[in-house]
Order: structure tokens, then C-alpha cells, then sequence
């Protein structure tokens, strides 16, 4: 009934509004943003909990948006991006992005019958997890500055090159590589399982405490099966891959900064001083006020492009770099506040709200910052 | 249409009735906002015809003001299916067939207040356009304390006895009647004894002075009052209470302003991108400026972020949900967004940006500048801010007064 | 006695500060802001007061920083700088930027003497006004995009082109004019009396109320000795004319600032809404607040500016951009708040606030905004 | 040096005793701010000799603490010829010989409040840099309301019995002495009632202990005190007045972080040139992307404006006005350009900023995030911003007190 010109439904259905509400339940429980604190940083730690992972694919989040032949329930990307939304809260650490954003996309979108076969049931129950490896030292982000290399050899290609700060890494069970192939001048993609011959993975320590690591290809040798989608589509297929890692790592940070908002609204009424709660003074209120309005257009940004993954695919490059630098913007905003109004308690390790404070700043360079998702847009809008 | 069809249905009949009867000459003409049409009134300036003849059309069916009863000349359709009217004639750029304060305003505020004979007067006239109403609401000293009247109404037999000044009064010169706040109780505290009251414009007495803004002349009035008389009947909800009624008739007021400040959808960007275009020299391409480029872009998305929400809220309100205090959200970002288009068309326009008549500048570009002038009224008028940012902070997030 | 790496002295010295005084004073009285609603505006009028221009002769103003020689006092920019200051205070109309900067800078940096001492003791007596006609549609003060041409002939040049925008070029006596040489590349500076044949002068209405005409040259024949500065260095010489512009122009600018703020300021203290003045609002006084710090930076920026046009000759092109930057940003935040706290009297066009945000957004745009001063800036830097 | 000679004459003198003295291995090592330097202490770890020798050398001519009187170990010189001396300090790169909260705030305040015992025992082993002092203000609960003092001082004989926490004491482990405010009379309003004390952190009962910041380990400490015994003689001015005592100190505060903040001219700027040569793998010229360009550009205005400004302010004083509340100015003006300075730095740093260590990332990357992490509390110590700003509002500008 909807014209292609009106604008995209932004609401939750019945189940959807039940889904959120169970998830957001669930995870402040089971998953306290206060675990930060805990999760152990050494290295051969995991910096995240394998058990309540488990979990989630009990509950089926993990392969919500995975079809039902592949052992999920074959719902849509806003679906999941429901349950993002809830991981936000409390800034989980788990592998949603690399596992459910980059790696299993980089399948939905563009992975052969039996890589989807071989890969995507173990991501739905939750056995397996994926990474991404595209950016490089250097590179921020512009994919003409990709050197990694993919040599063509007779029977597959040999990869070469070092790619820092991919996500998850250190536990994936298989790395998805961008690699430029020589000869020629084309990026593919490339799956490789986690025990690949001349594959060296090095744990980094991120201040933010999402995990990471840096992944060397030294001569690793990969069969044709290897190659995500046909080599003349693998660039597109990153960028669109990207786009939904943008969208859904946006509905964390909506997630994110909707309870650092919440945590300093609370604050504000909590905490006296010169006798008065702190927020009946109208300088705090009315930058309270301001948040709040660019916590709803923020909102508006992620619903809308996470829709238009499951509605409206030509839209989605542009509404990707909307989310993404609206929730950039809008998440450092609110927890730079938060922290101010939060006073010296805030700055100390102890409490909480200096997680969304660090997060904000990680969140915000991923996959392009604000001035980067504004480029992206004004070519989407053809200027 | 007495029970109105499912609503697809609906879309498809008034979709056929619109082909077969719109006006050729005025499809593809309006963005079809709460404010693009025609104003009406006793006053209003000759008009084209197929204006009249489309206000006609409607009018017959009730589509003039769908929602309201069929009694007082509307269609008796409910929210969803005005909706999907609204939505139609903006897929076929044709305008409402009435519109102005009459409509937004004092009517909604009428079918919630207004006794029937105030009922019977006033709405079918809003609804065929024949009078256009105005606001007499501020006063020289009030500002954003809107309860803060002084304008008085002394009781005299079976008439009120008016005096006072209100400014801020749009339109008040092309209007016929106008609704204004007077205070009946001097002794009573500040939002008690005030009154809402109708007046007819043509009482001897009203004297409407057009306001000469920083941007050139205005809609904008003061109207002085003297000794105009007006019959105790024109009172709107009790004597003494109509602060409850000037209440709600702000709400409708917040939203038709940030309703009608969006526009159509990426309208603002197109028209700054064509802005850099023409100064910048580069007919096609990425604009040659990352610097000007940069900002048309983070304007662009704040305008689609902004019509996201809209939609989101309006869709809210759909799906039957009472969407809150959404009214301050979208006037704060509606106005101060249309702020900072303006102040970077300004930035993009140089030195073109700087003329006051068209001598040695563009008449577009002296338009854009006059344009920017005005919009530093909309984060004041209407409510400022300030105000809604007090509203936003005390009753959405419950912060406490201060002490 | 302080070195080359000690900060330039900023402060006003007791002649000085007596100077800045008896102006402000002055000029507050005999040209209060309002009356810029009463010059007249229509063609033909000169748009500012002629016996209040003849009376500033008289005190000496004119002539601050012209030799004794061509009938100035012979004191420094810095000492002028105090009366621009004093003129922006009331947005004086009167042709301070375009004689006493542009024009006489251009004579004083690179006049021949036979052009200094045909032009100078006027403009200190006040006889005589000047202009610069430079900038052109389109060209955005870019000097690379000039077209306007001077072509070589036998015993002079003819100039050719359209200058928009040259302010106070309706009253000025002689007309600084930039072309393009040809044949050759060098852009020159020649000037040209007011009656030359060939010569006319369109004037423009402008909203900021300064006073300003297109120029067009129609073939207008100037004679070697019109030339300013040897035609190698016009270009550097153009440069350092509009520096010095910038400066001039930021002290008003200051002026400017200070009394809008000024102005706001008393309207918090006397404005009463909800039973009490409005500037007892927490919100409106931390606007204020913040206000008052970027007025003491901009201050700062323009006193070391002035004072290195006497002093660091060296150093003028990177404080000049820093004057004229923060000078812009400052003016045009303090006038958009002193609109937004008047409220509605403010957007009248009976209250005088109006005109103070007028000529910040005109003196921002004037001789390069913010974005071009911070270009200029950092080519001086080396980044 | 009994009578200064005039400044020229001083100037000369003094460039060439540090020419002749002055050690070469400190030489052009310092930016002379007041936080660089030797804090000297009994819990200072070792040093080079050095700084002993250099500290030696000015204390024997009282130029560690020059303004201070002859008789408590300064030079008994004046404001003007103290800035010659700290100029061919800055012209050279020698650090300040002693540098501390003992130098920079209670010697001052000693100075104008304290009795002539308390400056006889104290002020000499601050000029020799022999105890360190941190500062007991700030209470758990009291964040930026500083006289809402907890910790109580019950008089006990010829003592007080000192009961209570403090937080945020920078240092306190590493220092000898403590200048605490404390509550004397519990029954007395705010502000009364409290007492201005000084502790020697030696004493049974005081324990420091270290907080960690968002940024990791960081100077600041919570105190506590049990039961601490102070002898009554250590308080400064009158029992019971001591916040006149507290509020000047806060002035000394202020100024002293607005200009430690403000570091060497231009360095700022250079720091994000570099960083952005590094990370965009631009080796010179005009950087590769104008928007990074344009940023940097901006905030190295700032920071000139804001040195430019101190410099002002500093001459201003130098010409024996008084320069007013400017030290509100100055610290929000420092802090915020520096808030902002480090945020720039992490966009440019992109996900090179984002390491907590090294591994996999650049020591360099790490510490400048580390950095400004920790630039977060530069608006909240020493007076928030928000307090400053109610200074402005209030003291500067004249704006009335709320309702």
C-alpha cells in the first residue's frame, strides 16, 4: 500500500516490541555493562562470555536474520537489529559485530551454498564465530589504499599481508580476508578457517574493551572454494557488508546512548548539591533537553536504515552513513555530558559511565567516522 | 462515504475522484504542507479561480477539515483516513483547499471547548474559507510568559468592554476575527482569571499596525484594542478559565510549526546543493569545497533525521500510541534546523549574500538573505526554545524545579 | 628589551587609553547605531554623514597613522586600530575600511610619492575618499580567478572588467583597481580617478547598511603613474593591503561585539518574565558566560594583530587570519544571542539589536571567512 | 640584590649568572610552566643531581620562590622582576628550580593569612623544596558545592581530633603535608563553621590511598582520617574562618591551572600537524585532507587566542591593574580548548587511537589516548566549568541571583 515514497515504517510489530523487551531484560541482567571491570583482559582470555553466548542462541537471537535451511529463523535484518540495539545497553563485548554483521552478511550476501552450509548453522547455535579482516594500517578505510594480496596460484591464491584491529580475531573460527588480487586490481574476499597454514593472530588490547586482533597472512594458501562471492563483485560486496555493520553497530550505540541518557537523568535527580538536586538547575535541564532530542533523531536514523536493509536495499548506502554518523555524534554528545554531569565520581574506573565514554570514541572511528559517513552521503546524494 | 470504507479502499476512491476532478492547474503545484494553500477570508486578495473551484470540490465532500463532523461541515473521517487524503494529494502536488489558523487552530480548539451555537457559527465558515482567523495571544511585555495578560475585558451588561494591545498577531490586517486571551479578573493569580475570547475584527475599536521586522516587512501585527465591545456569548469555555483552553490551543500550535517548517523531503539540501552549485561555478560532480560539501551534508542528514522522526512520531500516533510531548522535540529541531540551513546558504552565498535590493545582487539570493533574516524568529515565536527546552527537561524527563 | 619571542604587548598606554575613550564617547553621541535606520538608503544618497566624517578630520582621527609629512600625526596601525575600534562600537557607515584601510594602506605600503602626496593630506583632512575595487562574481576571493584585464598599451594600460561589491566606491574620490597585465600574468593594482572616462559606478543597497557599488571598467585608459607598487609586487602588495583590511576590520568587529553584548547583557538584567529578570536564568547565564570568554579571546587576537602591523611585519598574515577568524565567530555568535534572548522585540526592525546581526554575518563573509582565514592560517603555519 | 636594580639592568644580570651557573644538562629541557619541575618532598624518588644543584644554587639567592620576603627564604623581589627572571628561565628551557602545590598555593596563602610561626616553620622548607603539599578539600559528597565539609575537627586540649575522608588530594601519597579544610562547628550555617588546618601526613591515622581514573592509574587519592591528633596551632587564621582562607586559595588554583595548561606557545598545534603527518602519511606540505586541515587550523587559533589572552591578562597585571575574575575565564578557556585539542587528535588517530596498550598499537597512540582520557576531569577539578561559569555570570557580568 505504501508508495516507494513514503517513508519507511519505523515502528516495532507486536513480537518485535516483545523481542526488545525480553532482550533488554535479559541482558542487563545476565550481562551488567559492570562485567567490563572483570572480563579478563590477559592475553588467551576471550574478553567475553562464551556461556551467555551460548545462550543467546538458545534463544535464537544468534540466527534471527539466519534462513531457516541454515538453522535460523529467517526473520529480518530489523529483527536483529532489535537485538543489537538491546547488546548496546550495556556495551556488550560478545562477537555480534564480527560475527553476525561482517562475517555472516559477507555469507548472506555473498557466500556460496556450501560455505553458507558449512558456516552459517554453527553462527545460529552459536559454535561458531567469524571475523572480517579488510583495513590496514594506513588505510582508514579507503579501499584503494588496500595492499594485502592475493596472489593467483593453479589450484587457489596465496594471501599475503597484515591487517590490525580485526574484530574478534583472537576466537573466530574462520577470517574473512580482503585482499587485492594480483594479477589484476580487484579486492576479493576470501574465507579462511582459523588453522590455516601461515596464519599468525595476535590479541590486541583495545581501550574500549571490544576485542580485536591483529591477523598476518604470510603465504596462506586458500583453494578457489575460498572466494566470497564472484572476484568481479567482492568490492561491492565489502561496502555493502560495511553498510550493514554501520547499521547495526548503530543500533548498539542507540542502545548505548539511550542508557548512558538514562543513567544521567538519574543522576541528575539522585545528586544534591547546595542543597538541591543538581538537575534543577536549568543549565544542566536544558543540555538534558538537547540530548534527548538528538537521542530521537538518532533513533529515527537507525530504525530507518535497518528497515531498509529488509525493504529498500537501494537506500541503504545512504541511510547507513545517516545512522552511523548521527549515532556518532549523539553517542559522544550524550556521554562526554555524562560524564561532565556525572562530576570527578564519573572519571573514576569504578563507575560505569566512563565505559560509554570510551565506547562513544571507539564506535564513532569503526568503519568510517562522521566526516567519512558525510562524504559517503553527499556522493549518494550526488554531490 | 457516512461509514467510511477500509482504509485501501478509501485510497483508491479518493485517488480516482482526484484524477477525475482536481484542477489541472494545480497538480503539481504545493508540497500540500498545513500552510501551503488557500487562506480565505473577507479580505483576501483576488484569486484564481480553479483555487475557489478546488476549495468548492472539497467542501462538498467535507474535505475542506476531514476529521470534523459532518455537522459542522467536515467529512467525519478518523485520523487514519485524513491521513491517507493528506497523502494523496501530496503524491499529485496538489494543495489543501483550505487552510490558516482557522483550521489549525481555533477550530480543532472549538470542537473540544466551544459551546454548540459557537460550534454552529464558526466551523462551517472555516470550513468553506470564508473567514480567516488570527492570534491574539502575546503582549508587549508578556514574551515567552504568555499567561503574564493585561489586555482587559471589564464586563458592561451583556458585553465585555475590551482594551489593551496584543502583538505578534499575524495576519491580523487580512483577517476577519480573531481569538485572544484577556484578562476578566485583575485580582485573581496570573493564569486564573483570564479569558478566552472571539472577535470579530470589524468591531469598531480594532486597529491592527503592521510590525516592520529585521527582515523587511511581516506578516507580523500589533492590534490595539479600545473599548471594543464584544457580547459575552464570545466567551470560549468558562469566564475566568481560558488559560485550560489557551493551553491546548498551543499544543496544536507547536505542531503545525514544526510540521510545516519540514517541508518536502530533501528539499533543503537540493536547494543548498544547487546554491553551491551556482556560486561555487561547478555545474556536476562532488562540489570542488570538502569544506562547504562537509556541511551541506551534515545539514542534509539532519533534515532526513528530522523527517525520519516525523514520520516515526506521525506513525506512532497511527499505530494509536500517544506520542507524548513530541511537539517540543520537533519545534526545537524543525526551527534551529532551518537556522543553520539558512546560516550556511549564507556561508555558500559570500558576498552575494549581502544585498538588500536587487541592485548589484541576484533577486534570488536577496530572497535567501531576507529568508535567513526571518528565520531567527522561529526558535522565538511559537513558544521559544528556551521554553520548550524547560518543557522537555521538566515533563518528558522529570527533572525537578528549581529550589 | 623583550625579545622577538615575548609576546607582543597588548595593552593601550595612557595617550592611548584616552583616545579610546574621548572616540567611544564621541562617537556614542554623535553616532548612535539608530541612525542607520534614518540615512537615507536611496540611490543618490550617500549613506553615511559627510559633516561627522569632516568633524573626525578635525580631531585628528583621519590622519592617526599618515606621516607628518602628508599631514597625518604619523602614529602607528595600533593607534587607529583604537579608533576602528570605537566606529565598529556603533556600526558606523562612514568610510573607515574603505579609505582610511584599503585605499591609504594601499598608497602608504606602495604609493609612489607623487601618489601619496596627491591623495594622503586628503584623506586626513577628510577631503578625500578611496576605494578598492578587487573581488569579482564568482572569484570568492580567490586572486588566481581575477579576470578583470589591464592592457599594456603604448603609454598607460586600459582596464577592462565588473567589480562587484566595492564598498564606499559611490563617494571615493580615486579608485584603487586590481587587473590581470596583459600581455603577462602579474595582477597589478592601478588607481583611477574618479571622473577617468570609461569609469561607472553602479550603487548597491546593502542589508548590513555599509555602502557599496559595482565598478565596470569600459576601456579606461590610466597612464604609467597610476600604477601602485612596482608591478612585481602588486600581487604581494594586494595581500598585504587586505591584511591589514582584516585587522582594521576585526577592531570593529571587537567594537561591535562588545557593545551587543553590552546591550544584552542590561536587557537580562532589566527584562522580567515569570516574575523575575530574565538573566536570572541559570541557561541564559551560562550563555552569557561563555560569551564574555570568546569576546576576551577575540579581544586579544586583535590587539596583537594591530600591534604586530607596527612591530612584527612578519608575523601580520598569520594574526591577521586569526584576528579575522575570531572576530567572525565571536561577533556572530554574540549577535545571533543577543537576537535570540531579546526575543521578539529583538527581530523588530524598530530595536537596534537587528543591525548588529547584519553586519556580523557581513563582516564575516568580508574579505574571507572563517574557513578561508583558517586556510591562510595554516599555509603560514607550513601545514 | 637588597634594592632591585631596574628591570633592564636585573634583566642582564640575571641572564648572565644562569649563563655562568645554570646547569648544561637542564638547559632548554623545560617550558619553565609552574608544574614543571622539581616538587621536591621526603618521598621523592631519586634525582639527578643536577636538579639538586640547580635547586641549590637559586634557593642560596632566594629565586625559588622570588617574590616571597628575604626572611622566609625568597628574594623579597617584585612582581615585575620575578617575570624577567621566569622569561630567561622560559629564553633558556630551565625548569623552575621548586614546583608544587607549596610554591603555587598554601605559601601564598600562608603569606596573607598565616601567623608568624606558621610562616617561619613552613615557608623556608618550601623554597627548599623539602616538603611536599597536596590539598584536602574536595569530600565524597561535596563534588563542586566545596563548603559542604564533612570531615570533622573535634577540639580535644590542645588539639583537634580530626575524623573523615577526603577525595581527589592529587598526590597526597607522595606528599608530606596536607592544608585540609575541616568542620569545627557542626551547628554553624555552610560556610561558617569550618576551619582552614594543616596536617602532617606523617601523622597516625592518615592514609592515602591511589584512585584509578578512566584513563588508569592516575596522582589522585582518597585520604582518610581516623582519629588524627593535630595541634591547635595549625590552623590558619581564625577557628571557624577558614573558608576566606579556602576561597583565596581557589583563585591560586584556577590561575595556575589555566596557565599550566597552557604550555608552549604553538605546541599544541604542532602536536596535531605531527600526528596528522603520521597517521594520513603526509610528509609535508599542506595536509591532504581539508577538513583535518581546517580543524587543526581551528584549534591552533584557539590555543594562540587563549595564549595571547594570558599573556594579556599577565601584562595587564605587570601594568599594576587588576585583571578581575579573570582566572574563571582562563580555566574554562584552557581546559576546553585542551578537551578539545585531544579529541581532534583521536579523530585524526582514528582506530589507532583506540589501543589501552601497546599490542598492536603505537606506545605514542596509547599515551595520547591515555591523555585524553584523563583531559575529561580538566573541567571538573579545580572548580567545574559549570562553576566557573556561574562566577562569570555572576561576579563579571552582574546577573541577578535565581529566585
Amino acid at each position: 500500500m505504501a508508495s516507494e515514497d513514503s517513508p519507511l515504517w519505523m515502528l516495532l510489530d507486536e513480537g518485535q516490541q516483545m523481542l526488545a523487551s525480553t532482550a533488554a531484560q535479559f541482558l542487563s541482567k545476565s550481562a551488567p555493562v559492570g562485567r567490563l571491570r572483570e572480563l579478563p583482559r590477559a592475553p588467551g582470555a576471550d574478553g567475553f562470555s562464551r556461556a551467555l553466548w551460548a545462550e543467546m542462541a538458545e534463544l535464537g537471537w544468534l540466527g534471527l536474520q539466519i534462513p531457516e535451511a541454515h538453522g535460523g529463523l529467517g526473520l529480518g535484518f530489523f529483527d536483529l537489529a532489535i537485538v543489537l540495539e538491546a547488546s548496546g545497553q550495556t556495551l556488550m563485548p560478545e562477537p555480534f559485530v564480527s560475527t553476525l554483521l561482517l562475517g555472516a552478511q559477507a555469507l548472506l550476501l555473498g557466500g556460496t551454498d556450501a560455505q553458507r552450509a558449512r558456516y552459517l548453522p554453527g553462527v545460529a547455535d552459536g559454535s561458531r564465530l567469524l571475523a572480517l579482516a579488510y583495513d590496514e594500517r594506513g588505510m582508514r578505510g579507503d579501499l584503494s589504499r588496500l595492499r594485502a594480496s592475493a596472489t593467483r596460484e593453479a589450484d587457489g591464491f596465496t594471501l599475503r599481508g597484515v591487517k590490525p584491529h580485526a574484530l574478534d580475531a583472537h576466537v573466530a573460527d574462520a577470517i574473512v580476508v580482503a585482499a587485492r588480487v594480483e594479477p589484476g586490481d580487484a579486492i576479493g574476499l576470501f574465507i579462511v578457517p582459523r588453522d590455516a597454514a601461515g596464519l599468525a593472530i595476535e590479541r590486541e588490547q583495545r581501550m574500549d574493551l571490544l576485542n580485536a586482533a591483529t591477523v598476518r597472512l604470510d603465504a596462506v594458501r586458500v583453494g578457489e572454494d575460498a572466494v566470497v562471492g564472484p572476484l568481479e563483485t567482492s568490492e561491492a560486496l565489502l561496502s555493502a557488508v560495511l553498510d550493514r555493520a554501520r547499521i547495526g553497530l548503530s543500533a548498539q550505540m542507540l542502545g548505548a546512548m539511550e542508557r548512558a541518557f538514562e543513567m544521567t537523568v538519574a543522576y541528575l535527580k539522585e545528586r544534591v548539591q547546595f542543597g538541591v538536586p543538581i538537575g534543577s538547575f536549568q543549565a544542566l535541564q536544558h543540555r538534558a533537553a538537547r540530548l534527548f532530542i538528538e537521542i530521537a533523531l538518532a533513533r529515527s536514523s537507525v530504525l530507518a536504515a535497518a528497515r531498509a536493509v529488509d525493504d529498500r536495499p537501494a537506500e541503504v548506502p545512504r541511510l547507513a552513513a545517516l545512522a552511523k554518523a548521527k549515532c556518532g555524534e549523539a553517542f559522544w554528545q550524550v556521554a562526554a555530558e555524562a560524564i561532565q554531569m556525572h562530576g570527578g565520581i564519573g572519571m573514576t574506573a569504578e563507575h560505569d559511565i566512563g565505559f560509554y565514554f570510551k565506547r562513544a570514541q571507539a564506535a564513532e572511528v569503526m568503519f568510517g567516522d562522521g566526516a567519512t559517513q558525510r562524504r559517503r552521503w553527499a556522493e549518494a546524494c550526488g554531490y | 462515504m457516512s461509514e467510511a470504507p477500509p482504509l485501501t479502499e478509501f485510497r483508491d476512491e479518493i485517488r480516482a475522484w482526484l484524477e477525475a476532478n482536481a484542477p489541472a492547474s494545480l497538480r503539481g503545484t504545493s508540497p500540500c504542507g498545513p500552510f501551503d494553500g488557500y487562506w480565505g477570508g473577507k479580505k483576501h486578495p483576488p484569486v484564481d479561480p480553479d483555487v475557489l473551484r478546488w476549495r468548492d470540490l472539497c467542501l462538498e465532500r467535507g474535505l475542506t477539515a476531514p476529521t470534523w463532523p459532518k455537522a459542522y461541515g467536515g467529512a467525519g473521517l478518523d485520523r487514519d483516513h485524513a491521513v491517507v487524503f493528506y497523502e494523496e494529494l501530496r503524491a499529485m502536488g496538489l494543495p489543501r483547499p483550505v487552510v490558516g489558523f482557522g483550521f489549525a487552530m481555533i477550530g480543532p480548539t472549538l470542537l473540544e471547548f466551544g459551546n454548540e451555537a459557537q460550534k454552529r457559527e464558526h466551523l462551517p465558515r472555516i470550513c468553506a474559507g470564508e473567514i480567516r482567523w488570527c492570534q491574539g495571544y502575546s503582549e508587549p511585555n508578556a514574551g515567552s510568559d504568555l499567561a503574564n495578560v493585561q489586555m482587559r475585558a471589564v464586563r458592561d451588561g451583556d458585553h465585555f468592554v475590551v482594551d489593551g494591545q496584543k502583538v505578534w498577531t499575524s495576519h491580523a490586517d487580512k483577517s476577519d476575527w480573531i481569538f485572544c486571551l484577556v484578562r476578566t479578573d485583575p485580582t485573581a493569580k496570573k493564569q486564573r482569571g483570564i479569558s478566552f475570547l472571539l472577535v470579530d475584527m470589524d468591531t469598531p475599536g480594532v486597529t491592527p499596525r503592521e510590525i516592520e521586522l529585521i527582515s523587511g516587512s511581516s506578516p507580523f501585527c500589533e492590534t490595539f484594542f479600545e473599548g471594543v465591545r464584544v457580547p459575552l456569548g464570545n466567551v470560549v469555555g468558562e469566564v475566568n478559565s481560558g488559560w485550560t483552553v489557551a493551553k491546548a490551543l498551543l499544543g496544536h500550535e507547536r505542531s503545525m510549526i514544526g510540521q510545516s517548517i519540514g517541508r518536502a523531503p530533501g528539499s533543503g539540501q537540493r536547494e543548498l546543493v544547487a546554491k553551491a552549485r551556482h556560486h561555487l561555478g561547478a555545474a556536476e560532480g562532488p562540489l570542488p569545497d570538502p569544506l562547504l560539501r562537509d556541511a551541506i551534508a551534515h545539514n542534509g542528514m539532519d533534515e532526513e533525521a528530522f523527517q525520519l522522526t516525523l514520520a516515526r512520531l506521525a506513525q506512532t500516533r497511527e499505530a494509536g500510541a500517544s506520542p507524548g510531548s513530541e511537539s517540543s522535540i520537533l519545534k526545537i529541531a524543525a526551527t534551529e534546523m532551518k537556522q543553520r540551513r539558512y546560516t550556511l546558504g549564507m556561508r555558500i552565498a559570500g558576498e552575494e549574500g549581502l544585498g538588500w535590493t536587487d541592485d548589484g545582487f541576484d533577486a534570488q539570493d536577496v530572497d535567501f538573505t531576507r529568508g535567513w533574516l526571518r528565520s531567527r524568529a522561529n526558535t522565538i515565536e511559537g513558544g521559544s526554545s528556551e521554553i520548550q527546552l524547560n518543557i522537555i527537561a521538566k515533563r518528558v524527563l522529570g527533572l525537578p524545579d528549581g529550589k
